[in-house]
């Protein structure tokens, strides 16, 4: 592990190093919050965002994706379509470096993605860890993703003045050695770096504060428990199935494929875009049977997908706590909310018993 | 013989040019197939591929062949924007397939076992391909009974084959519609009305049922008063598919991805997923 | 033979005609496609012989039901575009009066001259192939639609909401901005531009389906409107809408 | 020959419906119409009880070949009407829109609905094969006004983020780099415009008529005062009915308009006599170059004019954008007034001539009355007054040259009337 130490005035420069050998993603400022996209200038780097209206890991897996490239008039001229840059996020926070695992096993799992796997390849990934939670909605102190242990090449720890850098991977020390010159000449750690870390998360264990009831362990078969109760029937009356929460999601990767075809009738693509399992037509087959027709169903369904399937199917959580979903949502939907109803309904039964 | 291959390849669909094309019914069509440098396709019973014509997208279609057919066979029948634009396409004209995906029938369970087949509607399609495993390995297997319900008379599938099998010793075959005509001098109603005929031995009969969403409950439940024991019921199921890869969401019944994980199921696996049946 | 397209404007401000010229860039290569046949805000010629008419505009006076009526005995496939045609749009506000005092305000004692109706979308005259929403139509929807006609494959309404496309344009949400917005239930395909221009999303590609128009009215409330405040929202463009009846 | 019936029904290539009536016999003229069978739309019915914030965007509806011009002066009626007067900077981002639509509204004007009559081509899709370059041209010029305006406000059918007091989407700079880049790009295309409609020969004739337009220190589009050529000159936009009078003709239901005499006419040509000195240097080339003299009463010269005012608002939109970069970009919140009642009247100068919108509004803001006056409706009367003049003059021609000019004629005031809500013909029993 290398350490070093950034002085917060120094970040511009180490920016404009890097801006001319990468291209890099970053948080920068929309109106009255924040988007993690392509950084063309160091100052529109905002470290100091809350979060991102859309998570880092879509860059991996963009919208309206294309996946091949057809002609109509010849399936011999079929092509995949694959998009290998080399790039680096920077300023990830810890929920969506854990995000980012998650979707890296989900694409990697066989039959593998290979179109993420291509934007994935190589990229270096810039941790910043959080000291305190980006707003009141996230659950990430009760699901621990508050903070990440691996997922990240180089991890920025603030200070007052400034940043140190963790260097971890074998992708994080080419990175520091190809910008040798300016770690070595600007920088150096020199305190103990376990002390640092300490002291760091007793700060964090002050600022982010738990918001469900329950242990996350037990949300599983709290949830399990709700599946014909009445509260999706309450949410599924509010919920006005915009889609909102998916797209937001920084785990949500479920998607569409469609057809667009040139002008000249010839050509074109197939390209994918991301879908929500919100919306009405979701569940539907040919027959016109719809497996999910009631908008209660539906927003089951997303919530199991999260905190029962994919533990149950993956060993883990398929949401980081991030708060995104929570945030956006016009109705007043929380993940929070739902999951303390799951375990009231869950204690009021077993009173019963 | 011809060297067996699979086309997974992710999204990247091969040639298959159309050799013959029979009209079933007014809305099925039945597509033969040939691959590339004529190889031949290998593939379990009930496993399906991803046909696609460029500009009109894509959709998952069972092979309907058997999978030691020389020839690949597909049923298609008319419902939406891709199997429109395949039901006017002509013999010569090619479209992409991918595939086979989902796990396919699990034969191995059949073996030495008496056999009780339901299809309804176009569920013969992918159970044909089973159908016709089970005759050309007709040996390994007791009993075989097959049941089959269509709307209405002309909507019947396969008909040449029917015959055969009406006349043959190697099955018993049960046919209904829901609805008769003139001519029809068959049973008529839902095709749980045909189990009247059938008395299997519980302990020794696997059941396998493919048909339309709203067929299953009705059908287990027959099985199930014929003593069949619950590990011993298969069953083929559609979702709506994106990908075939396990990833696009689409197919997922609560937990489980069809299209990897199935599409055929045991009626263990499904009989306590609420969004299964 | 190139397939033979007509367009044909009825009450409307003509910007969905206007859409289509300002396709600039594909202009030539859809010229080589189709063959246009009727355009008055492009061409003299005038056919009584087309494949596909567009029809843009709400039905308005007895003239206009005739003659739209007359474009669907002569085209294999009409297609409604924009919201006056599709929805009523901006027009339908006309109907919130009565019809004599419409035509009073306006003309004065001469206004009984004049041949008007309550304002009715084309698909409660005739049926129609396709509705082409927008206020205007998007530019790449036409084209997409027009490819679609030209290849031969069916055409389907986009199923998801202008807040799914606002989300994946990035933007900021007008509620964070303390503002409001019917983009949750307003049916998606014009890449939410009006978000994205800062504007609220008023509902010009009309409700999607199924649209939880009572979830709505409550986060309208919610967000302090007022009950008149939320009935003008909803009737901007679905004024045809019977506001009334759909909430509580 | 003893009579002539000419009934062009529909006039083609202008964008609304309109029928020519021409009878005469013997050679003597007894009437005279231009029909106007556009569907009535009831905009100012339709704007009572809407809040005065939604006015522009409605009113953008009434036309979308003028959006920008209709939102422009809605804006305008709505902040007199409020008392707010917009930062500098909104001003003259919306002068840059407003250029933008001037540019493709005029280009798609002499490109596409004029010049197939000169060069005698039946409309733009022969054109499209015979004169290929051309109308590639055109068509890029046509998109730079649109493209500016996407970039800008949105899209240029119904400008989405022009809203009272500001924008709800302010341009970034990066925006204006992109358009700045687009304009000076477009320069060649520009000067070839200039070149070729210099060799057109236009149509003989002349009758002199009062022009009515707004004034001000630089060529007025956006802001000025309400000027007649016969020399009344408003202080105050809201009393525009001092000089400008609706009234009801007897022979239809169309609601034509006077001035100071009983016809006038508005558009390119009427802003040129009014106030050509305040153009573009490179404009003012352009009219020495096609030897324009002004005033000019020959109505077929308002193509010209509007390739003038075209070559105007290209450098214009080039000049404010240089400035605007050099200044920076403030974000301006613009929700920070108050609802009051009162009324206002906008007046602006769009592609086909003044444009008024005149609202009332009560203490909640919320429309109680409404009124837009339309060029195309000032030009109306002073259309029938050319015709009448001119058909003796060509009555030696055959009856499909005589149609030719007629609609020529008409067409050269690029009427637009779809939004001239109006103008409909009535047979009166
Ligand atoms: C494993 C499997 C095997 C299959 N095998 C066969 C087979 O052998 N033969 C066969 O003919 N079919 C088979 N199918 C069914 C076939 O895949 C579907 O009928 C498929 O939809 C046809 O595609 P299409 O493009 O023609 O129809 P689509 O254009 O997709 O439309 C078909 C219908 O789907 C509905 N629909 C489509 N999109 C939406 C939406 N966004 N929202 C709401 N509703 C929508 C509509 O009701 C429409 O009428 C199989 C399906 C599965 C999952
Ligand atoms: S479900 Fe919500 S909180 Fe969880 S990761 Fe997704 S957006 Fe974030
Ligand atoms: S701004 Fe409107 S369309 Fe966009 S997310 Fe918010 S509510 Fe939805
Ligand atoms: S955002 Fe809303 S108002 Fe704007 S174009 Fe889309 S549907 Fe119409």
């Amino acid at each position: 592990m290398e350490l070093y130490f950034l002085p917060k005035s120094k970040i511009n420069l180490l920016m404009e190093e890097i801006l001319g050998e990468f291209t890099v993603f970053g948080p920068k400022q929309k109106d009255i919050q924040f988007v993690f996209e392509e950084i063309s200038h160091p100052e529109e780097l905002r470290l100091d965002y809350n979060t991102s209206i859309l998570p880092p890991v879509k860059t991996f897996f963009p919208n309206n994706e294309k996946l091949i490239a057809f002609n109509l008039n010849n399936i011999d001229k079929t092509e995949i379509v694959t998009n290998e840059n080399r790039k680096i996020l920077f300023g990830v926070h810890p929920c969506d470096i854990n995000a980012i695992k998650m979707m890296d096993e989900i694409f990697a799992k066989p039959p593998q993605d290979e179109h993420y796997l291509a934007r994935r390849k190589e990229t270096i990934i810039i941790g910043l860890n959080c000291k305190k939670p980006c707003g009141e909605k996230t659950l990430c102190y009760d699901k621990g993703t508050y903070k990440a242990d691996s997922g990240f090449d180089l991890m920025f720890w603030e200070t007052h003045d400034g940043y140190v850098v963790q260097v971890v991977s074998n992708l994080g020390k080419y990175f520091t050695a190809k910008f040798s010159y300016f770690f070595n000449f600007f920088t150096e750690f020199t305190e103990n770096f376990y002390d640092f870390v300490d002291n760091f998360q007793s700060e964090q264990e002050q600022n982010f504060t738990k918001k469900l009831t329950h242990n996350i362990f037990e949300l599983p078969e709290a949830l399990r428990e709700t599946y014909d109760s009445e509260l999706w029937h309450e949410i599924g009356a509010k919920c006005l199935s915009c889609g909102s929460c998916n797209i937001v999601c920084p785990t949500c990767y479920c998607f569409d494929v469609h057809d667009v075809v040139d002008l000249d009738l010839e050509g074109g693509h197939r390209c994918r875009n991301w879908d929500s399992c919100q919306n009405i037509g979701f569940a539907c087959v040919g027959s016109g049977e719809n497996f999910r027709e009631k908008s209660s169903q539906r927003n089951r369904h997303r919530v199991f997908k999260k905190e029962v399937y994919l533990p149950q199917n993956q060993g883990f959580s398929g949401c980081v706590g991030c708060g995104r979903c929570n945030n956006v949502c016009i109705a007043g939907i929380s993940l929070i909310e739902i999951y303390n109803r799951a375990f009231e309904l869950q204690k009021n039964q077993e009173e019963q018993k | 013989m011809n060297d067996f291959v699979k086309f997974e390849m992710g999204f990247l669909p091969v040639e298959a040019k159309i050799t013959k094309i029979i009209q079933t019914t007014a809305y099925e069509k039945i597509f033969t197939l040939k691959l590339p440098e004529n190889k031949r396709l290998k593939y379990l019973p009930c496993q399906f591929v991803m046909v696609s014509v460029f500009g009109f997208g894509e959709a998952p279609i069972s092979i309907c062949s058997g999978p030691d057919d020389q020839e690949l066979e597909l049923c298609v029948r008319r419902v939406g924007t891709l199997t429109t634009k395949l039901h006017k396409l002509q013999v010569g004209d090619s479209f992409g397939i991918r595939g086979p995906y989902g796990n396919g029938f699990p034969t191995e369970v059949l073996q030495g076992k008496d056999l009780l087949f339901v299809a309804g509607g176009l569920g013969l399609a992918p159970l044909r391909s089973l159908i016709r495993y089970v005759f050309k390995h007709r040996e390994n297997f007791g009993r075989f009974t097959l049941l089959y319900g269509a709307k209405k008379t002309q909507d019947r599938l396969f008909v040449d084959e029917i015959e055969l099998w009406e006349n043959s010793n190697e099955v018993d075959f049960y046919q209904t519609v829901d609805v008769s005509d003139e001519k029809w001098e068959g049973n008529v109603g839902l095709i749980t009305s045909l189990f009247k005929f059938v008395e299997p031995k519980p302990e020794k009969t696997i059941g396998v049922i493919v048909g339309p969403p709203v067929m299953y409950k009705f059908v287990i439940r027959e099985m199930l008063k014929k003593q069949i024991p619950v590990p011993q019921i298969f069953m083929s199921l559609e979702r709506r598919m994106r990908c075939g890869l396990g990833k696009c969401g689409h197919c997922q019944m609560n937990g489980i991805y069809v299209c990897q994980e199935g599409p055929v199921f045991n009626y263990n696996e499904v009989k306590d997923l609420k969004e299964a049946l | 033979m190139k397939p033979k397209l007509a367009m044909f404007s009825f009450t409307s401000c003509e910007g969905c005609q206007l859409q289509i010229l300002n396709l600039e860039k594909e202009l030539l290569e859809i010229l080589n496609a189709v063959e246009i046949v009727n355009f008055r805000e492009a061409i003299d010629q005038k056919s009584q012989d087309y494949d596909v008419a567009f029809v843009e505009g709400s039905i308005t006076t007895q003239k206009e039901i005739e003659e739209v009526k007359d474009i669907r005995q002569k085209a294999k496939a009409v297609v409604a575009i924009g919201s006056c045609a599709c929805i009523g749009g901006i027009n339908a506000m006309k109907n919130f009066f009565p019809i004599d005092f419409v035509k009073k305000q306006v003309y004065g004692e001469m206004g009984k001259y004049f041949d008007t109706l309550p304002v009715q979308k084309v698909s409660d005259v005739i049926p129609v192939e396709y509705e082409m929403h927008g206020c205007p139509i998007s530019k790449k929807e036409f084209l997409s639609v027009t490819k679609n006609l030209l290849l031969g494959v069916p055409l389907k309404q986009p199923h998801y909401s202008v807040c799914t496309e606002c989300k994946m344009a990035g933007n900021v949400c007008l509620y964070d901005k303390g503002e409001t917005c019917l983009g949750a239930i307003t049916r998606g395909g014009c890449e939410a531009v009006c978000p994205t221009f800062g504007d609220s999303c008023h509902g010009c590609r009309g409700l999607g389906e199924e649209a939880n128009i009572q979830g709505m009215v409550e986060v309208l409330r919610a967000n302090g409107l007022t009950e008149a405040e939320i009935k003008n929202k909803f009737s901007y463009f679905n004024g045809l809408m019977n506001f009334s009846e759909v909430t509580k | 020959m003893k009579k002539l019936d000419i009934n062009v029904h529909h006039i083609t290539r202008v964008e609304g419906h309109g029928n020519v009536v021409v009878n005469y016999e013997k050679g003597v003229v007894e009437d005279f119409r231009l029909e106007i069978v556009e569907s009535p739309r009831f905009f100012e019915v339709m704007l009572r009880g809407r809040h005065i914030t939604e006015a522009p965007q409605i009113t953008s509806r009434i036309c979308g070949i003028c959006a920008v011009g209709h939102t422009t002066t809605s804006l305008r009626a709505s902040e007199n009407a409020l008392g707010i007067t917009p930062s500098e900077q909104t001003q003259e981002i919306r002068k840059i829109i407003l250029d933008a639509e001037f540019i493709q509204s005029h280009v798609l004007h002499v490109y596409f609905l004029v010049l197939p009559d000169f060069l005698n081509v039946g409309s733009v899709l022969p054109l499209a094969e015979t004169h290929p370059e051309e109308v590639k041209r055109a068509l890029r010029l046509k998109k730079l006004g649109n493209d500016l305006c996407e970039v800008l406000v949105g899209r240029h059918v119904h400008p989405i983020s022009m809203a009272v007091n500001g924008f709800t989407k302010i341009p970034s700079v990066k925006d204006f780099q992109v358009v700045l880049k687009m304009l000076k790009d477009s320069e060649e295309d520009i000067k070839k415009m200039i070149d070729l409609f210099g060799t057109l020969q236009m149509p003989d004739f002349w009758q002199e008529t009062e022009n009515i337009g707004l004034t001000n220190c630089e060529f007025a589009l956006y802001d000025g005062k309400i000027t007649s050529s016969l020399g009344k000159k408003l202080e105050k936009t809201s009393d525009y009915l001092d000089l400008i009078h609706e009234r009801v003709v007897s022979h239809s239901s169309a609601k034509h308009v006077k001035g100071e005499g009983e016809t006038y006419s508005v558009g390119a040509l009427a802003r040129l006599n009014l106030s050509a000195e305040k153009l573009h240097e490179k404009a003012k080339e352009v009219l020495k170059k096609y030897k324009l003299s002004l005033p000019n009463f020959n109505p077929y010269n308002n193509n010209l004019a509007q390739v003038v005012e075209t070559v105007h608002c290209f450098y214009d939109s080039i000049e404010r954008i240089e400035n605007i970069l050099k200044k920076g970009i403030r974000q301006e919140n613009h929700l920070g007034y108050k609802i009051k009642a009162g009324r206002g009247v906008g007046a602006v100068e769009v592609p086909r001539g003044i444009l008024f919108h005149d609202y009332e509004i009560d203490k909640n803001g919320i429309i109680v009355k409404a009124n837009c006056i339309i060029p195309t409706g000032q030009n109306l009367a002073n259309i029938e007054k050319n015709m009448k003049k001119l058909v003796p003059e060509i009555l030696g021609k055959s009856k499909e040259e005589i149609t030719h000019d007629l609609e020529m004629l008409v067409r050269s005031y690029d009427p637009c009337i779809s939004c001239s809500a109006h103008f409909l013909d009535v047979e009166f029993k």
